[in-house]
């Protein structure tokens, strides 16, 4: 991703990762290279959102659903902010939202964790 | 009227975005609502994608596109040049087959399929290059509507 | 490593802006400031525009362009047909002269004077169709910037 | 343009056009054919907000300075609000913020008027 595609902030013990970039191939790359690092990091409770995001694709969900996976074994887990009927779609379709639950807000993911 | 566009593009993931920026808009200009336009966006990608990571024997190799559009719909054609000697496997019966095979929930092996889903029609076949061909077609319902939008 | 990517478009003004789309996030990828996306975008507008407005035999004719990058700039060619028999009057000092005799505040005859003014390089040549051939060409100065931007 | 590039406001007796697309040869006509409607219809105070715009070709301006000159004519005028810097540029470059001012806010583009 260009500059400024990834955001991170902090609320107590979780990390949140704001994308503010489309997600193909290419960004799903650096987002996943992104989050391996949180996680070498020591990172265990991360959400990513996607309320900036109006496309991704098929491999940027997968690399989404490997960090979930990750983060699982771990006892941490992924959850993912996200909206868009697009992305809902795109999650539904290809069978995501039976792992990866898609969250309206914020505050909804992180009640997740608790 | 057919209008045909013609787009050759280096084999690289880093330029799917701006082929994706150029279709969103196309798609608008030729009168797609804006879920259609999601849609194509999203075909478009995985069809891509897929001729960069699995169609392109090199890092200098190429990919081809072409919008054809006329009132009634937008067919986008995609060819790559194939990374091994042939294609033969990629009948309609393994694309049909693979489909099937797929598991939810897993991370790879969607794209065919949302491409298939997301599109009002979908081919693929082997070209001369040792590449695929992959045409994938969206019908125009236009809803005509003024240019003014007044609150 | 030189990157070429071609374009064919129908000379419709209708698709200008699906061209720019993709040039400015084309610029974008390859590392230009958003300020320079931004006068990329007007000078690729000023000079597609003429092709298709000034440059075009008729509403079936072709412009063609070409986007030529390396990591020190992004050099845009773009070709039309041509309106007329010959464009021999099109020479660098006509164009001089022509922006010269430029009356700021008036409608028209801004589009070279632009394009010359937000690109570091501009050049017109007749072509042998009897077109125009425009280069453009824009210096990349890459600020690096890590990915991460944490507030 | 597409559809809902233009809406069209009234503040009294001024008609406020906000322009939510960029605006090339294509959309110029477009925008130039709207204002001629306007000015048919008796309109004589017209502000067209550009900041829903990212870019505008010199056809775009030529068309605004156009239909300032006509409005000027019956002793209407047409006041340009604008605020994005490359929008300014352009306008600067042209020479036509010369004939036309760009204004900050409505605000500031309607107290024009008075
Ligand atoms: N253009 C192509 N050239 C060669 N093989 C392809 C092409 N497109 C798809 N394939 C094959 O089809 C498989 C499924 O593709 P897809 O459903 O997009 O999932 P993924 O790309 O995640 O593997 C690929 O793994 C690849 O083997
Ligand atoms: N591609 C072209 N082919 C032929 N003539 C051209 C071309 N581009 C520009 N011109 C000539 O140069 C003139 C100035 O162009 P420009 O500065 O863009 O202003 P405008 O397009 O508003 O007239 C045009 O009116 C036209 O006569």
């Amino acid at each position: 991703m260009p500059t400024k595609s990834l955001t991170i902030r902090e609320d107590s013990d979780v990390i949140i990762v704001d994308v503010n970039s489309d997600l193909g191939s290419y960004e799903a790359a650096e987002l996943r290279r992104g989050l391996q690092e949180l996680i070498g990091q020591e990172a265990e409770k991360i959400i990513v959102n996607l309320n900036g995001v109006q496309h991704i694709n098929s491999t940027a969900v997968g690399a989404l659903v490997g960090i979930a996976k990750r983060l699982r074994q771990k006892s941490g887990d992924l959850k993912v902010i996200g909206t868009a009927d697009h992305i809902k779609r795109t999650f539904d379709l290809i069978g995501a939202s039976r792992v990866l639950e898609l969250y309206e807000s914020e505050a909804s993911a992180l009640a997740g964790f608790k | 009227m057919q209008e045909h566009i013609e787009l050759k593009m280096p084999s690289r993931l880093l330029y799917v975005s701006s082929i994706l920026a150029f279709a969103r808009r196309l798609a608008q200009q030729i009168g797609f609502s804006q879920t259609r336009m999601n849609d194509i966006t999203s075909v478009i990608d995985e069809v891509c994608s897929n001729a960069i990571e699995h169609g392109s024997p090199g890092a200098t190799s190429e990919i081809d596109l072409t919008f054809l559009s006329n009132s009634s719909q937008l067919e986008v054609l995609v060819r790559d040049k194939g990374q091994e000697a042939d294609n033969d496997w990629l009948t309609e019966g393994w694309v049909d087959e693979f489909i099937q095979g797929r598991t939810p929930g897993t991370e790879r092996g969607h794209g065919i399929y949302l491409a298939k889903k997301l599109s009002d029609h979908m081919e693929m076949q082997p070209n001369s290059h040792g590449g695929i061909n992959v045409s994938v077609t969206f019908a125009l319902v236009v809803i005509p509507e003024s240019v003014y939008h007044t609150v």
